[in-house]
């Protein structure tokens, strides 16, 4: 299982800062994003513009996961 | 000097944490919790951050800065939580030897906290209601 | 509020006092007493002004701001007399509804500061000679 | 008489912060220079760059004086 973390509207509407999504070796931020929003369809409309956090620093959809990793999930930022 | 904050920010001791005679010129960068925006009236923000993230964007940006103007001293600090009208929500400081490259530093500073920093805020509005702001993001269903 | 003094500069009061619920975004400048000026070193500067005619060109300043960017507040303070390696000599504080504004208006006011207003200061070398700065005036000639 | 009031290195050279220039209705700020050098022949090197304030403002060299107005001479300022 990967650990995500969920921040702002994406922790709100899935109802958790972190989940648990059934995880193998070679898959993708791209399969991540996609699993997100099977498990949690309230994040489905969010899944687009969602950001990918691994390892502190933002990844793109080809970036491939490891269950080791420190993964969040979020939408785009609004602090300042 | 990086770091979030849950209390207020003290702006004055982060101004002269920058200062140096080395710098002709410091420039500060105060962002506050503005009453109305596009029309509507704001009572409150709430600021949520990824904070071991938001740290390592944040000394990216100012090694960014430093690698673009002759930089001496950085502070930024982000305030976390509950905050009313008027409170200070991020302080920039930037000291370099001329004036122009501190305003170039502290605005490149601000405007890419803004994107790429992991926080967030959401708005309590006037009428009750709250809204997380996440800009691209369709804004028509409140929380 | 636009001021010279001959004491410390109070920049956090200045600051508080352009702050509101009604700007989003607060711009501190200030000008500090470089040590090294191309290349030659610099124990104190003395600075001097007309100061009648200093408030006036202050106070248009303050004008010209706010009929470019809609500046909330502006606050201006030189400093004149006898000033060591990292004393302020001057801090202008603006805050406006978005920050790009209180950049620009921020800039404004130091970068016309400069070439307007009639204040003049004199570099105190290390080799114990003095000399004023008269920006485009031959300086071969220590006085 | 026309008190002029000198500044910074203006005031140096001169080796007094206000002189008395002989003045007459409509002579111009290209006249209070000319005989400000005359006058004061340590100043001169710097007239050509020196700045007139008549009454708080910059003057230019057509600007005509009158003995009852506020005037200022000075180098180019360098406040900041």
């Amino acid at each position: 299982m990967l650990s995500v973390k969920l921040f702002a509207r994406a922790r709100d509407l899935a109802g958790s800062p972190i989940i648990q999504i059934p995880w193998s070796d070679g898959l993708t931020v791209a399969s991540l994003k996609q699993r997100l929003g099977e498990l949690h369809p309230a994040v489905l409309p969010l899944v687009p513009r969602l950001l990918v956090a691994v390892n502190n620093d933002y990844a793109g959809d080809s970036t491939i996961v490891k269950v080791t990793d420190e993964v969040a999930c979020f939408p785009p930022v609004s602090g300042g | 000097m990086i770091s979030l904050t849950h209390d207020s920010i003290d702006y004055h001791g982060l101004t002269e944490s920058v200062r140096s005679s080395q710098s002709g010129a410091v420039v500060l960068f105060l962002g506050t919790v503005r009453e109305l925006t596009r029309g509507r009236r704001t009572v409150a923000l709430d600021y949520e951050g990824y904070p071991q993230m938001a740290e390592v964007k944040l000394r990216e940006l100012e090694a960014a800065a430093r690698s673009r103007w002759p930089v001496e001293h950085v502070g930024i600090v982000h305030r976390l939580g509950h905050l009313e009208l008027g409170d200070i929500s991020v302080a920039v400081a930037v000291s370099s030897p001329h004036r122009q490259q501190a305003f170039e530093a502290g605005k490149f500073l601000i405007d890419e906290l803004k994107v790429s920093v992991p926080i967030w805020k959401k708005e309590n509005w006037d009428d009750g209601t709250t809204e997380w702001v996440h800009p691209g993001v369709e804004m028509s269903r409140p929380d």
